[in-house]
């Protein structure tokens, strides 16, 4: 099984995506969707990456969760660039026999996006206003509980 | 040795480049030391590089922490915590 | 918000329900499907219910899930009928503003399922073979730690 | 009392039947002591029935554990453990 993994400017069809995954055999399949949200005004969300790291490391977290969980297909696919409210960010989908390798698998991937891709996040309000989102400890937490 | 250096996000920002290929002098033997001495380079590196706390690094696109050596790195790059998912 | 909980013999559309889902003005949606599984020459699955109480045991499930977490909107389906591998069992999907509630729900709804929805499921293999599904000790281990 | 009584998956099977309306008598105060009364009604009752720790059951539309009181109950539902999802 080889995942299929993408960084890329361009939009994508969760439809599509889930499919997909659908076509390969599984008992489950468990996906995640990130969504661009308009809170508080905003108007657009720029994504900055480090395009040499990033494809080797979202490859890198895509073959460890392989190697933890039996999957029979995964799919992960980031974009970068300008986004605005509604448009998808992030699609993590995994597929196994059974329910608790999809869950597992697409959590972990999820949760070691926020902490070990290297992505930063741009936040444009509709009144010009516009700052660099923070990490949050909340998402460290999560990344580390896989560790153990 | 020459060495080529990334800036992202905000620290690309405050010093007004996003890549720039410099020297280091002896005794720059780790990434903690590398930021150290880029800081003391001008106003806009003083800011982006003066609190390494807040700071994350990466050497040959491996994330790397303050104290690993840069050895026979060729490409270092420095950034914020990472917001992406 | 109003869970929206279906229990019916029809196929249902993964890629309709998931769309439906992302126009909720949600940070994060997470999904679960499960599809049936051609193992062992299993050539199809009856999923026998008792209707007065599927929808209902569905519709408590879905509201607890709703009263657990934040959500702006929960998708559960469920067939019942003559199945077989390949087709769509049950789809559970979830929006909220952040993906640790969009798939805490999601996961606490499948868990659930699996030992508090009165279905039963019997294989019928090729070779003309046919067996009750048993159920298993380790969905009741994952439907129990919800209950702390 | 008069009591609907509805059987799913293999108990049905070894029932022959989906549902039945009961009197039990006197003495049938739970969901257990049901189960007992009604494994003595012939050889497909005592196959489905005779061991009561392999089923469930439901009382009007609700789980029940074999200890449950009948009360006012109009619908007892006996049946394996579930495996739906």
């Amino acid at each position: 099984m080889k995942p299929d993994v993408r960084v890329q400017a361009d939009a994508f069809d969760s439809g599509v995506e889930l499919a997909a995954l659908e076509q390969r055999g599984a008992g489950g399949i468990a996906s995640f969707i990130g969504i661009v949200r308009g809170d508080g005004g905003l108007e657009a969300l720029e994504l900055e990456h480090y395009p040499a790291m990033t494809e080797q490391a979202l490859g890198g977290v895509a073959a460890e969760a392989a190697r933890r969980w039996p999957l029979l297909a995964l799919t992960v696919i980031h974009r970068h660039g300008r986004l605005v409210p509604g448009d998808r960010i992030v699609f993590v989908g995994a597929a196994a026999a059974h329910r608790g390798e999809a869950i597992a698998a697409t959590n972990f991937v999820i949760d070691w996006l926020k902490t070990d891709a290297p992505f930063w996040k741009r936040e444009i309000f509709g009144d010009g206003r516009s700052q660099w989102v923070e990490a949050r400890a909340a998402d460290d937490a999560a990344r580390v509980k896989w560790d153990s | 040795m020459a060495l080529e250096i990334l800036y992202f996000a905000w620290v690309r920002e405050a010093i007004g480049s996003d890549a720039e290929t410099v020297e280091p002098p002896d005794g720059v033997e780790t990434i903690g030391d590398l930021i150290g001495w880029l800081a003391g380079r001008g106003e806009g590196y003083a800011e982006a590089l003066g609190e390494p706390g807040r700071l994350r690094a990466a050497i040959d696109q491996v994330f790397a922490s303050m104290e690993t050596p840069l050895g026979e790195a060729r490409e270092v790059a420095i950034f914020p915590p990472v917001t992406g998912g």
